[in-house]
């Protein structure tokens, strides 16, 4: 009786998707630059995928084979985490309300 | 029975039984009998009254002898009211208690004093005129303006919008201040009722406080005699506000008292030249200095304008209304069942109205 | 790190990727909105790092590479010039797209170190999703690379089209699919490769016939990709936080582009598949490009602009005559007045078709005089004034009064609004007004054109104040 | 069936159930919304049988009570009048509260069923879970007891408070955990058995104290709690049907009361935990019990019936002049007629406080002459009218005026509003117009009351219509 | 490295809260009531559990021990299935467009 | 150079140079000179002047013997022109071409002859004049109304709106329109050039089109004289409308042509008793049958309005604006560093005004 992990993690996709269609859904249209590069951003959590990859397995040596493509995919990912995050905040720097209002 | 109506003297033009009226009385189970010529200074002709089954008669001694109820907008003469049947019954619309009548047995309703109840609305004949002359008020007011009114941005310079101050917020004073506000001017008002201040924003216009000012309301919802000490503090905001103003209209009144005098000399003198005052409160003693029964008087190219009979400038509109008030009134008096009219001593309506008996 | 441990804080960090999504929805909330994403992000790799737990030298390149990575893309951040945003996403989306690749490669080459099976005995559905994720990866990283040279303008904006375009779309979908198969059955590498190469050619075919006015939304759609991408190594990688975030940047960002289309009045599905339909607008896409660009905007970005200004002068035109738009625009002005906004409303002498034309339209819907001026009194105040909203007003604006003397026009006195820091033109068209003179304002860097009748955009707007 | 196939089928169902609630969430899908639910619920049932895969006798048992128990909720549906939908609602919960409570006894009964291990030796998590489950099951059963109670007269509707009814509440909470604490440790059934009481009991006391009106807020609430109690029954017995459900229900009916309480200006807070700070107010909710109930509505509630009525008739007063509403009037009346309703507007004779105040003000907002009607003319066209918009008029609509000769008012014509299917009240409070005379239509069955300044509701009211 | 089906359904659970907080969050208040009786006649899903309560186990006994209340508890949740799902249907049959529109 | 204007004949109120130009033209750089008294017709004293620097002399001869540049709103009778310095200028606003002046050597710019061009604007006085003409023959109107405009639904019954109509929306007519809808008249109006009917919907009117019309607008804005079919049509149209209007505005006009007749016998005789037209065009032959200058024409109780001169009814706003106009004009004719006026026969404005050199 015991269910096959693939089907949890199915559902879980499967509300996600949901999720995503629904917090995006009332945006209002000056902040879809920001929402894009935060989204951006946030996609490169495929660097989870690529410390795997560069991290775990038998060989300790991360130039080698496989691991090596591992290592450039967390240089890429590198470059969009902190580039995706810091624009986000310089853009949202514009959307502040202004100070010298009464 | 019989309702009649004669010609009024000259200079009024106004009438009481319009075609539509009669009509009206004639479904009403009454008839009709008028003079020849009766709705002439209308452009109302006999036939139009005829068409409706009216009967006109050839002189008015013939109306008044043949009626059981007259109407009419001023009171006879009293050689007329002698030819009036005993018991029967007349109807004016302006009446002072203190006139004198000869002839006693007659029931004579003076709507003036007719009270100012919800049920009573349709017969307020104070309120339907009173409307009309803040309306024409305005109208006779820019009409001697030698200015524009409603400020107009061109290629040869702005004409600034004129400023309208209006004096009394009853009825006539918030028709005026709509009027005023539909030309494009700029509109303020002031009152010694409080209520008066919403009232004359609910119409766009901006109200004028005297600073620390009581009501000055009474229950019926007149204004009473203002204290001296408001008075001086009206005075006192007025000097400032009138001298920023091109046009006033007066229209203050208080009941059975002489009409408030608000406007001074002094006021006036700060005018700007070209300006125009519109006394409506001149038949009462009005309520502005120089103010004079039709006349336009000229102070340092100030007008100052006094109409003993402001409705005659708009006769026809004043005449249909009065005589919808009249037909309510009778309506309210005449008994269908008992075919007659009836005094109901009770009804709050005919006690008020009813002068002599 | 236990495998439980891990589960729960990818699915923290995955609730705070939402959380991230949710706040930039709103201009409130959306500075916390990064943060929840920042944070999100953080707890991701931390955790990643101790369940993966080799903390050999190798940790060390590890973050060598990562810090190295990190200082470019906070250096790329900060010197972009604001205006080159979109391109600058574009941009880091080809990344995103490459790293899923090299993931699902690494992914293939060494299947033990994922627990995967091993090398040409990898487990069926994990061979599937691994390319699935290298194939999105790839198209991302491709498309992103195209957009980013039209945006850039190092590539014609301009669409490329040619005949057959669809049907190669077309066999290359298929073949890819068919590679798939082939794949699974044989486990051969270069059938691997071959997916990716011919991936990395449909995410060109895919977005060069797409011009560059929809380039934003191509973004955001490339962007879905780079989201379903990392699902696909998600479940390869048996990964939770892959999953869930996938999931989220793959369906928020196509959503996002159906929102963008719509905003913009565009089909959907033309844009997505590339030009797809749009071949009949062609004519008209050319004609176009001839033209200066104008900045086009819509109620919200107009409503978002005025609200957060702290002064607004209006200034209204025959084309506010013609659509009597005075009362909405009165109900308007109201809403900004209640968010602070100070107003004011600029005549010009000869707007409209008669003298005093906008005085009488304006005292009808019972705007207070002292809130007019004439052109004399205002003309100053643009400079220091945060939004000009003309309302179907042209020639009034038009600076060629003061700079062409062969013009019609010179020598009429015009509202300087060009002074003020963004201009809003609400009219139906670019077409020219009374004197027939075309009005450069219009193709200027702080103008924004809003292209309807002016009622209804002006209750558009209203709509969208508070 | 396989446990895969199951849940996939139970994902499947929960994923029907989400497009049910997102159908409700808008008029046009609403029906297909609910037909997605029983479509869920149908796959749900099936696949619960098939994967049980017991049939025996018992299912013909089962199947039995399904019908039975169908026909009445059936039965039910189709008889029950249209007015009585809220108590009939608290009714339906409390039953699936009790079904909660049972079918955790019968895990705690016979957990071997379950696969949750043996009597007095049930899994840790499953124990908590289950004790869960009945006890939020128990609170929603007794809870919409008292609710239906309340809304159906049987229980006074006004708030029962007593001293020291939150300290109360507090220790029975505190008991419950205790109870679940050592029902852990001990299992013992009569620990079981006593939180189920207890929890009975504190469904009663949460729900005395509030007042008749906040029950609509209540039942969402309650909805809510029979959400998490499926929750927790679906951990329990490892269902994903039951969780995502659960979960689905347990947080849209929390949102809903949430959205509700703030439509109505009441604090979710003090709604929620019983009348909780509700103390202060209680004077004046004691007064109002005294005074004929009215129904208050939303600007949402009137654009939604004005939009989907044929005709309208807007009978303006003096409160539309205090407010200056004719601009944001006449706008909604453009939105109406886009909408392809016909508008009139009916103008009593002393409308206002000034002879043709109305006309002033519809003329300035550009009111065509043709859609104003003098009371004679139009006095007859109300019992042909869907709906009357009464928008700041008093006096002129009371029929004290035909039906009282002692009072002030009586002997004015008066416009019939009653006679519309629905009357709109646009006024800031109950009090009365000009004559100082109450209006009973205020408490009209046909009448929705909108408490707001008459612009600012117009203006509402514009924003949710289209 | 398996993980608990637990956290699977945690994950599983919390992403339905979000679901369930975006589907309503814009619902317009003239569907609140027969959003409330839908989501009512949704919950009765715990007929699910009935289900197993009732047939699950070794005993086929359905009137038996623990096995009686599954039962009770499937007559309650079929009462709410059919009345909350019927009741709904007809509260939206006032919410179709009028027909005598032009 | 000195600037000098000196009184215009009685009625004339108005005047060309006010105290505010006066101030511009000083800044100018120009001098003023004016004749004693000259604004005591609109209430300015000369003092008012004289403190703008203005040179107030005892005689109009003195300012005509004195000034390079005479401004005037009518052309001075041949002795007066006599008086003027050889090659100095003079500007009017109304002069026929035709018109004979005996003495060569002067400048005459008319200003009716200034091109519409956008330039031009702030120079137009036909615009300014005609604008404020088209306001005050609604306020004329009015007044002669012997009812109320606005709609009022009363306790005394309802008065219904006033219809009004305007036939030609140029200048004067689009503020004719403009000002009968704030007033709450039902207004509609007619044209010739297809472009006013946007114009008449822009404020709220309700444009009447002849059915099948050409469009008949000149290159310049004007109107073309019309074919006799359109006429015929237009006269079917104007029939119906005509007799359901209560007041007719008439502003149509045929540039160097009469007046086209529009409003004939028949129609007339359909009309209202008590309705008003009042004809704006009456000086070029008017729009209207019986109308005549200066002149309430009563025909069947209709009354038939002509006026020579609307603007002395609102002096001070036309002057104000006049004054504007000319200062527009002398800024552009006049160097400042040449410290002269300069003939600049490029200037399409100095070509079409110029009349004889
Ligand atoms: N004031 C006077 O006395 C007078 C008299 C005669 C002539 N003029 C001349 O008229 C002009 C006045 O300048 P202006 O800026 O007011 O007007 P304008 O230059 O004529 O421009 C008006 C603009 O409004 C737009 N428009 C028209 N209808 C619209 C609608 N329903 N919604 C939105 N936009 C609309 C038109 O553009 P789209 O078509 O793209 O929408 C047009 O470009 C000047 O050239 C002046 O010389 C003035
Ligand atoms: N027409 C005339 O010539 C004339 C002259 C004098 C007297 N009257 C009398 O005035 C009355 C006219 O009747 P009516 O129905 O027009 O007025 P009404 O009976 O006085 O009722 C007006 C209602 O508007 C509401 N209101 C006030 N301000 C508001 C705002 N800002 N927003 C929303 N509602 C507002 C008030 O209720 P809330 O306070 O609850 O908001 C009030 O009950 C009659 O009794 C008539 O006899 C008429
Ligand atoms: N209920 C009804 O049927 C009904 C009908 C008509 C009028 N009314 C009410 O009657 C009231 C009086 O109306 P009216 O027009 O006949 O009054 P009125 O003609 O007697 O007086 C005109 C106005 O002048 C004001 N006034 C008096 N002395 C003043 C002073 N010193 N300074 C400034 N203003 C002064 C009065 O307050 C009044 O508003 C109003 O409130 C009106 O709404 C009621
Ligand atoms: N660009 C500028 O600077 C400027 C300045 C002022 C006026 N204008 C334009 O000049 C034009 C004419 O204005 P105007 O008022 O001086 O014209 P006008 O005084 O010569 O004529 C008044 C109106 O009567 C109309 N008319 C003539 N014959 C008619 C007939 N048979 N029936 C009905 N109507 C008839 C004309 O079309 C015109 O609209 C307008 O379009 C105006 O907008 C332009």
């Amino acid at each position: 009786m015991e269910i096959d992990p693939f089907i949890f993690r199915l559902s879980i996709f499967v509300l996600a998707i949901f999720v995503g269609y629904y917090v995006v859904w009332s945006v209002t249209p000056s902040l879809h630059t920001p929402l894009m590069s935060v989204t951006n951003a946030i996609s490169s959590v495929i660097i989870v995928g690529a410390i795997i990859a560069a991290l775990a397995g038998v060989s300790e040596n991360v130039f080698e084979g496989s691991k090596i493509f591992g290592l450039l995919a967390i240089f890429l990912a590198a470059i969009n985490i902190f580039g995706g995050f810091l624009v986000t905040q310089r853009m949202l720097q514009m959307y502040k309300k202004k100070k010298n209002k009464k | 029975m019989i309702i009649g109506s004669t010609k009024e003297q000259s200079p009024e033009k106004r009438i009481s039984i319009t075609p539509e009226t009669a009509k009206s009385f004639k479904n009403l189970g009454l008839n009709v009998c008028l003079e020849k010529g009766y709705g002439e200074s209308l452009g109302y002709s006999d036939k139009e009254f005829k068409d409706y089954g009216v009967e006109v008669l050839s002189s008015p001694k013939e109306v008044f002898l043949k009626s059981n109820l007259l109407c009419k907008v001023h009171i006879p003469s009293n050689t007329e009211i002698e030819l009036i049947k005993s018991k029967s019954n007349l109807i004016v619309s302006n009446l002072n208690k203190e006139d004198k009548i000869s002839k006693k047995d007659i029931n004579i309703f003076a709507l003036n004093f007719l009270p100012r109840i919800t049920r009573a609305q349709s017969m307020d004949v104070l309120s339907s005129q009173a409307n009309l002359a803040g309306y024409r008020a305005v109208i006779e007011s820019i009409y001697e303006y030698e200015k524009a009114v409603p400020m107009m941005m061109t290629a040869a310079g702005t004409v600034p919008a004129a400023k309208i101050l209006i004096i009394g917020a009853g009825v006539a004073g918030l028709q005026a201040i709509a009027t005023a506000k539909r030309l494009g001017a700029i509109v303020s008002a002031t009152d010694v009722r409080l209520t008066a201040k919403e009232q004359v924003e609910s119409l766009g216009g901006k109200f004028l406080s005297v600073e620390g000012s009581e009501n000055l309301e009474t229950k019926g919802g007149y204004a009473k005699e203002a204290s001296e000490d408001f008075k001086k503090k009206q005075t006192e905001m007025l000097e400032n506000a009138v001298s920023k103003n091109d046009i006033i209209i007066c229209t203050a009144l208080i009941p059975g008292k002489p009409a408030p005098r608000i406007i001074n000399e002094k006021m006036i003198k700060n005018m700007k030249p070209g300006s125009v005052i519109f006394d409506l409160a001149v038949q009462n003693g009005g309520n502005s200095a120089y103010s004079e029964l039709d006349k336009i008087t000229l102070i340092n190219g100030v007008k100052i304008i006094g109409l003993s009979n402001i409705m005659n400038k708009l006769p026809l509109t004043a005449s249909n209304l009065y005589a919808k008030n009249i037909f309510s009134f009778v309506r309210n008096l005449y008994s269908r069942e008992k075919k007659t009219f009836v005094l109901n001593m009770e009804d709050e309506i005919i006690k008020n109205t009813l002068i002599k008996e | 790190m236990s495998a439980n441990l891990s589960a729960i804080f990818y699915l923290i960090s995955g609730i705070l990727f939402i959380l991230a999504l949710r706040g930039l929805s709103s201009p409130e909330t959306s500075r916390q909105g990064n943060f929840f994403g920042i944070l999100g992000m953080t707890i991701a790799i931390v955790v990643t790092i101790f369940s993966v737990g080799n903390f050999s030298s190798s940790i060390i390149y590890v973050l060598i590479v990562f810090i190295i990575g990190g200082s470019i893309g906070a250096f790329i951040a900060f010197k972009i010039p604001m205006t080159a945003m979109p391109e600058l996403v574009a941009g880091f989306h080809s990344l995103v797209g490459l790293a899923a690749v090299f993931v699902a490669i690494s992914a293939f080459l060494d299947p033990d170190a994922f627990n995967l099976g091993s090398p040409s005995n990898i487990k069926l559905a994990s061979l599937i999703e691994m390319s699935i994720g290298a194939g999105i990866g790839a198209i991302t990283f491709t498309g992103s690379i195209i957009a980013f040279l039209k945006l850039r303008g190092i590539m014609s904006g301009a669409p490329i089209t040619f005949p057959g375009q669809h049907l190669i779309n077309l066999i290359l979908g298929i073949t890819v699919i068919a590679l798939v198969f082939y794949l699974c059955k044989s486990q051969s590498s270069i059938l691997f490769w071959s997916i990716i190469v011919i991936s990395f050619l449909i995410g060109v075919l895919l977005i060069i016939p797409i011009g560059g006015a929809d380039m934003p939304v191509v973004i955001s759609m490339l962007n879905s990709y780079s989201g379903w991408a990392a699902a696909g190594i998600g479940f390869t990688l048996e990964n939770t936080a892959l999953i869930i975030t996938g999931a989220l940047v793959g369906s928020s960002g196509a959503i996002l582009s159906y929102i963008m289309c719509k905003g913009m009045n565009r089909s959907f599905i033309s844009v997505i598949l590339g030009g797809f339909g749009a071949d009949a607008s062609t004519g008209e896409s050319q004609k176009n490009k001839d033209q200066k660009p104008v900045k086009n905007g819509n109620a919200e970005d107009a409503a978002f602009l005025m609200k957060n200004a702290s002064s607004v002068i209006i200034v209204p035109g025959y084309g506010m005559a013609v659509a009597q738009a005075q009362h909405a625009l009165r109900e308007m002005v109201d809403k900004l007045k209640k968010n602070g906004v100070t107003i004011k409303y600029a005549i010009h002498p000869v707007a409209g078709r008669m003298p005093g034309h906008m005085n009488v339209l304006l005292a009808e819907a019972n705007v207070p005089y002292d809130e007019v001026f004439e052109l004399d009194d205002i003309n100053n105040d643009f400079a220091n004034t945060d939004v000009a909203f003309v309302i179907g007003a042209n020639d009034v604006t038009n600076p060629v009064a003061k700079t062409d003397p062969k013009s019609p026009i010179f020598g009429m006195p015009v509202l300087d609004v060009e002074k003020c820091k963004s201009v809003l033109f609400v009219k139906r068209s670019l077409s020219p007004g009374y004197a027939g003179v075309d009005n450069e304002l219009f193709y200027r860097d702080n103008t924004l054109m809003l292209f309807a009748d002016a009622k209804k955009m002006t209750e558009d707007i209203v709509k969208n104040i508070d």
